[in-house]
């Protein structure tokens, strides 16, 4: 009987739009946030930092990118991985060309330059649909990271071709580059997947969102409710790759410290989608729960046999924990095509009614 | 500036007619590539067609079916057996399929169908590494009695090189193509298919069981594997980085539309011939390597045109 | 009725329309006057509802024009007929599933919403005042169809009498001068049919909305409608108040399908 | 219903299961040796064998001597699949557990690693990849990449094409192809390549393969045929050796004018071709075969006993042999890194020192009962490469023959490249730390 929102009245429509409208609701986020800005930096090992808890969040704003296009606009996409190569590459240039400007600002303007490469690779979408578009956006993956490697003023003539991360301080302390602790870098990215994704919460429950979420559900009762299909959609495909650019300059920044184009290839694009569908297309939440598991579930397969006390060969685990994945996938889908999302919806329902059944 | 100018429009087309014999053997070579391209589409086509489920683990299939193929052979089991089996094993994975993904999945919106088949993708990737190990095989061309050296057939002062077992490549797809077109034409089944095509509420209606269908177009799709996996194998080897290759299907996919067989095969042919006269003639002056999104370009400028492709039907938007 | 009917406020001259061979209109013409409810009727495929399309955008034909507000049109995108004030509801519903009545309704009102991209990612000074305003407004409607109780529920899960009424629910959030209703009781049982009834009559008379209305079932149209336009094969066979049609020839012909 | 609850359970359960996870400690009297291997990808042909090779020899000295020195050395795999991210977790899974020295196996993973180790101070084996330039120990202390760099392999590769034309002089007008793996690694020789084009006077015509064409390579191909290189050279891995290969045999290339660098000399790399493959040429570093003692008491005490997944065949071949050399060269580190401190269980900061005075003579590599088994080597506080020679190898159509002598690199045409790279990456990387570790005196 904890968690019920009965004989908490709204008086203003203000209070019932709100994002959390019940109390429990903001009590539980008001706890995690605690948990993740204080807790975590705490507590946790630079290894979970390093590995787990960073790529989770990065990869969670690109998921949540693309949710905004698959999952709220209905435009199915493979060209996730490219545009947030565009994100890397131009923060990359950023740095070299402002090489004083705080570094955190130069991530946030990469994600305008992925913007503008995805709404460009967008156009094709006001004339195909499903997924003559998806293919039409492999176009844009195999053509960017091609684009990678062969433009070397993009790495700026590195003999490497690749990207290495310069070290960037703030008020002293170095936040990129080796020298940055885990705990540093963390507490950046999350800052900013935080920030970014209120603005996602605002603009899907706002106008912006309604029209998105009307062209994905008819586009055309959309059309003459008087909603322009052609702004709409590119719209969303340039929200789409500014926080796929953001979560690719902060993959290389932040996460790896250096990149190539190799790092943007198809499997990445791939790799973002199975988490905004296993996640729960159309839910922000969905989108970390997805890429949480997604990227999680490997990490722990490859741990669980040591921790059993056995010794498996690495190469075995890893043979084992594509077969898991793979047969995850297939069993999450039966069980709730709706995603982890829709799961995490059910089990507040029992709550809402714990102890009883129904 | 005119350097680039006469890069793009006037010295390729030079470089053809100087040297004929080469421009003939880029053709040849990008029919082969085509054909199986072709031979991938074609499986995709077949299970879009009668489930609408867009399989994207047709790519895989095709290592998968492959390795088991080398694998038997190298435990000692003669090739024509380890034939018979693998086509076995893939009718045993068509019906794991209908029964562990279709049946449960029946009904739900495409996209969920898409990622149940990536599940798939990365389920068979991970089982036949764990079984056969991820080290590449030698396809056993031999112990098939696939043909090997290659003709040299002179023209325009030059030669054409034909490689022995892409003239069979290409012999085996038309023989697949033309058999796939009886089965779809002129059997009950193939009927049954097309209803099912149309509307699996008719299919029902008519008294055809949509899982016999399923596991029937599984079946096939998983025996073009086979063909494509062994044809492949045999001109590189066996190794997953097959799959990735499996992907310029879909730019086949776009041109043919994703339900007509003859599509695919064209699709195939302009995607293999496109992307190879592409890449030999204007290639240079980009740095070469364009091959790798060549295709996907043609295909996006051709959907800007034709959106439903090809041969796909029209689509008529309605209220 | 206690209302003025005023002058034409939508005027169809001469449509045409054929897709490929097939001709769906043949110059068919018809006005629609302010505040009155016009009904167009006619066998299944006589072009009714190829002739809304034609109203409000979606279709462009071939020869004649559409005035609205004595703004003569010949080819408009839907977006612009629906700026001018014209909504409409859909013969097979067309709502967005995927979203909750309020949020169908909100949707309905994109249109009188103004807050730029920026105060929408803050959702805080113009764009919440707008959200709320409008909020407002739709509660009213919702008020009005008696919906209250499943504001929450994605329309998808809703039967088929609540949806039609949402779907007239977004078509009102509009504020729209000229409503287009595609046979707005189709499958509907006669307690529905009732409340539905009542609900055109109020828009009519409340807000007095110019209403253009294909039904089938003649007994609501005779009620409802003030003048009825009858189509056969595309053409305009009969025009004139209930009294007029039900007695034409031409209509009992086409009715009763006797051959031409 | 019912599996719903369960899917809840399971995912709590996944999220439990994360928090224990960087638990495995190592033992503390123990060698740690984590080896970054990928048995599993589009690269496994080229990862198994050498996996299999830097295993067999830890082992083996495990089984014969009870480790280094006394002291068990342990060893523990991570699969990268040849994947950037993968190696930098596999990297973040190890690094608190004291290991002596990482060896990525993957030049991308390599130049990802080397501003993390170089702070973290993990010394980085790269044996004859990664970046060249990190072969300058005074902006790389922690960073070794011996026994040569590409750019070494490159000038040798040039040596010897310019021996069977005749000298450097008959290189002019001749035309060179250049087959690369479209990535770092393929495109750090370019630089080198130029250079000797323009002073020698022949022309280069480069034929990129991106990763996704590594099994399409005939279009390439084609334009080799119409190009008509008397030289082809590659810089090729994983999937696109054996491709390249064949293609070649197809095209009927003189196989004998086709070189590949020391990675595109797998054995797995020229048998699909069969007999097409026939004359191919490929650099070498270590002796091929199975007839070294040492390789026999890996056969006895480790792969006989089953405490091995390779293939009894397969000992021997090149890139086993490979993997060997790699173990070789840790295991002698380690055994100087325990001279010079004169501990037993070393730390990684000793394991720098150890690789920083290595020396292997001809005389070691017979006690080590690997007789001639590759170049005597040595690096030095300065030169963390030491730009050994290499030798040409070729295919029989069964298996490798070594056909010229050791062919020393042309230091005098590396070095300014290197030391211009090197600073180029320094400058680029500020504020790159300054090398405050202090050189061993040789002679201890």
């Amino acid at each position: 009987m904890l968690y019920r929102e009965v004989g908490q009245y709204k008086t203003s429509y203000g209070a019932d739009q709100a994002l959390f409208p019940i109390l429990q609701d903001r009590i539980g986020i008001t706890v995690i946030l605690l948990l993740a800005f204080v807790g975590v930096p705490l507590t946790a090992s630079s290894f979970t930092l390093d590995s787990i808890l960073i790529p989770v969040l990065v990869l969670s704003l690109a998921a949540t990118g693309l949710n905004l296009l698959t999952g709220f606009t209905g435009l199915l996409s493979l060209g996730t991985g490219g545009f947030m190569g565009v994100g890397a590459f131009a923060c990359y240039k950023l740095t070299t060309f402002f090489p004083n400007v705080n570094i955190i600002v130069l991530i946030l303007c990469s994600g305008f330059f992925a913007a503008a490469v995805g709404t460009v690779f967008g156009l094709p979408s006001l004339r195909i649909k499903g997924f003559y578009l998806a293919v039409a956006t492999l176009a844009a993956q195999f053509f960017l990271s091609w684009c990678f490697i062969r433009i070397p003023w993009l790495y700026n003539y590195n003999v490497s071709a690749s990207i290495e991360v310069p070290t960037k301080t703030l008020f002293g302390v170095p936040v990129t580059g080796p020298t940055a602790s885990p705990v540093t870098r963390y507490l950046i990215v999350l800052s900013i997947v935080a920030l970014l994704t209120l603005v996602a919460a605002n603009l899907v429950r706002g106008r912006i969102g309604r029209t998105w979420m009307a062209v994905r559900d008819m586009d055309l009762a959309a059309e003459l409710i008087g909603i322009r299909l052609y702004q709409t959609k590119l719209l969303a495909f340039a929200v789409s790759s500014f926080y796929c650019g953001v979560a690719g300059a902060m993959m290389v920044f932040l996460w790896l410290g250096n990149a190539e184009s190799e790092s943007f290839n198809i499997n990445q694009s791939f790799l973002i989608l199975f988490m905004v569908i296993i996640g729960g297309l159309g839910s922000l939440l969905g989108s970390f729960l997805g890429a949480a598991l997604i990227w999680g579930l490997p990490i722990v397969l490859r741990a669980a046999p040591a921790f059993f006390g056995l010794s498996i060969q690495s190469a075995t685990a890893e043979q084992a924990s594509f077969v898991i994945v793979g047969a995850l996938i297939i069993f999450f889908l039966i069980v709730e095509p709706h995603g982890l999302a829709r799961l995490w919806q059910i089990g507040k329902q029992k709550l809402r009614v714990w102890p009883f059944p129904y | 500036m005119t350097h680039l100018l006469y890069g793009i429009f006037i010295d390729p087309f030079v470089q053809m007619g100087t040297a004929p014999d080469l421009l003939v053997q880029t053709l040849w070579e990008g029919l082969v590539s085509g054909v199986l391209y072709a031979l991938i589409a074609l499986g995709f086509v077949l299970i879009f067609k009668a489930s609408g489920v867009f399989n994207f683990a047709q790519g895989i299939m095709v290592v998968f079916s492959a390795l088991t193929l080398v694998g038997l052979n190298e435990n000692g089991m003669p090739a024509y057996l380890a034939l018979a089996l693998t086509i076995a094993v893939m009718l045993v994975l068509a019906f794991a399929v209908e029964r562990v993904i279709l049946r449960p999945l029946v009904n739900q919106p495409d996209i969920i169908l898409f990622m149940a088949t990536f599940g798939l993708t990365y389920f068979l990737i991970g089982l036949g590494e764990l079984i056969f190990g991820g080290d590449p095989k030698v396809m056993i061309s031999d112990q098939l009695q696939l043909p090997s050296g290659s003709y040299r057939i002179p023209i325009f002062g030059g030669y054409l090189q034909m490689q022995k077992i892409d003239v069979a490549a290409a012999i085996i797809a038309s023989l697949m193509v033309a058999a796939l077109a009886v089965l779809f034409n002129r059997t009950r089944i193939g009927r049954a298919l097309r209803a099912v095509a149309d509307s699996h509420k008719a299919a029902l209606s008519v008294g055809i069981s949509l899982e016999q269908i399923w596991v029937i177009v599984w079946f096939a799709a998983g025996v073009v594997a086979l063909a494509t996996g062994i044809m492949w194998g045999a001109r590189s080897n066996v190794s997953f980085a097959l799959e990735i290759i499996a992907l310029k299907a879909l730019p086949v996919l776009i041109l043919g539309g994703f339900t007509s067989i003859p599509g695919a095969i064209i699709g195939g042919m302009i995607i293999g011939v496109g992307e190879k006269i592409g890449e030999f003639y204007w290639g240079p002056l980009l740095g070469s390597g364009i091959e790798s999104w060549f295709a996907y370009v043609i295909a996006l400028v051709f959907l800007l045109f034709r959106p439903q492709g090809l041969f796909g039907e029209r689509i008529i938007e309605r209220l | 009725m206690g209302r003025s009917v005023g002058g034409p406020i939508l005027e169809v001259e001469g449509i045409s329309l054929s897709f490929g061979g097939v001709v769906a209109l043949q110059a068919v013409s018809l006005d629609a006057r302010e505040h009155e409810i016009r009904a167009i009727i006619g066998p299944n495929g006589a072009g009714k509802s190829s002739l809304l399309n034609v109203i409000n955008g979606f279709y462009h034909p071939q020869k004649g024009s559409v005035s609205f507000k004595g703004r003569k049109r010949r080819r408009v995108d839907p977006h612009e007929v629906a700026q001018q004030g014209i909504a409409r509801t859909f013969q097979n519903i067309a709502l967005f599933r995927g979203m909750t009545a309020l949020d169908n309704l909100m949707t309905g009102r994109t249109l009188k919403m103004k807050s730029n991209f920026l105060h929408q990612v803050v959702y805080w000074g113009a764009a919440r005042r707008e959200e709320l305003e409008h909020r407002a407004k739709v509660e009213e409607i919702i008020d009005f169809l008696e919906i209250q109780h499943i504001r929450r529920t994605p329309v998808g899960q809703l039967p088929y009498g609540l949806q039609k009424r949402v779907e007239l629910g977004r078509a009102l959030a509009a504020e729209p001068d000229l409503l287009l209703l595609d046979e707005p009781m189709a499958g509907m049982n006669i307690e529905e049919k009732q409340d539905m009834c009542r609900f055109i009559l109020d828009v009519n008379d409340q807000f007095g909305t110019t209403i253009v209305l294909i039904e089938h079932d003649m007994s609501v149209v005779m009620d409802l409608s003030d003048r009825v336009a009858v189509l056969d094969y595309g053409r305009k066979i009969a025009d004139g108040t209930p009294e007029e049609v039900r007695h034409h020839r031409a209509v009992i012909d086409a009715y009763l399908g006797v051959a031409h | 219903m019912r599996l719903k609850k369960l899917v809840l359970g399971a995912a709590l359960a996944g999220s439990v299961g994360v928090s224990v996870l960087a638990s495995q400690a190592v033992a503390q009297d123990t060698l740690f040796v984590p080896l970054f291997t990928y048995r599993t990808g589009p690269f496994a042909n080229s990862g198994i064998p050498i996996a299999n090779g830097m295993h067999d020899y830890f082992n083996m000295l495990n089984a014969r001597d009870g480790g280094i020195g006394g002291v068990k050395v342990v060893v523990q795999e991570c699969e990268t699949g040849y994947k950037n991210e993968k190696g930098v977790e596999c990297y973040d899974s190890v690094k608190s557990k004291n290991p002596l020295v990482i060896s990525p196996y993957s030049t991308g993973i390599t130049l990802a690693l080397i501003p993390k180790a170089s702070v973290d101070r993990i010394p980085i084996l790269s044996m004859a990849y990664g970046l060249s330039a990190s072969a300058v120990g005074a902006d790389f202390p922690w960073i070794f990449n011996p026994p040569a760099t590409y750019w070494d392999g490159m000038s040798i590769v040039l040596k010897y094409i310019a021996g069977k034309e005749g000298g450097f002089g008959s290189l002019k007008g001749k035309k060179i192809g250049y087959i690369y793996f479209d990535g770092g690694y393929g495109l750090e020789p370019i630089p080198l390549l130029d250079q000797f084009a323009k002073e020698y006077g022949f022309s280069v015509t480069k034929y990129p393969v991106p990763p996704a064409q590594m099994q399409n390579q005939s279009g390439l191909w084609l334009s080799v045929r119409r190009d008509r290189p008397d030289w082809m050279v590659m810089w090729g891995w994983g999937a696109m050796n054996p491709t390249a290969v064949q293609e070649a045999a197809k095209t009927g290339y003189p196989m004998d004018h086709f070189i590949g660098v020391w990675w595109s000399g797998s054995d797995d790399d020229a048998r699909p071709a069969g007999a097409g493959a026939k004359g191919y040429l490929s650099l070498n570093i270590n002796a091929v075969g199975a007839g070294y003692p040492a390789i026999g008491d890996i056969v006895k005490n480790v792969i006989d006993k089953g405490n091995s997944q390779t293939p009894k065949d397969q000992v021997g071949e090149n890139f086993y042999n490979r993997g060997v050399m790699n173990s070789v060269i840790i295991a002698e580190a380690i055994r100087h890194a325990q001279r010079i401190t004169g501990k037993k269980v070393i730390s990684s900061a000793d394991m720098r020192r150890g690789l920083e005075t290595l020396s292997i003579s001809d005389q070691r590599w017979k006690q080590l009962g690997l007789p001639g088994f590759a170049a005597s080597f040595a690096v030095t506080c300065q030169d963390h490469n030491g730009h050994h020679a290499a030798y040409v190898q070729q295919w029989d159509g069964r298996k490798w023959v070594k056909i010229s002598d050791w062919i020393p690199p042309m230091k005098e045409k590396v070095l300014p490249l290197l030391y211009g790279a090197a600073n180029d990456y320094v400058s680029k990387n500020q504020p790159w730390p300054k090398r405050t570790e202090v050189c061993d005196d040789r002679t201890l």
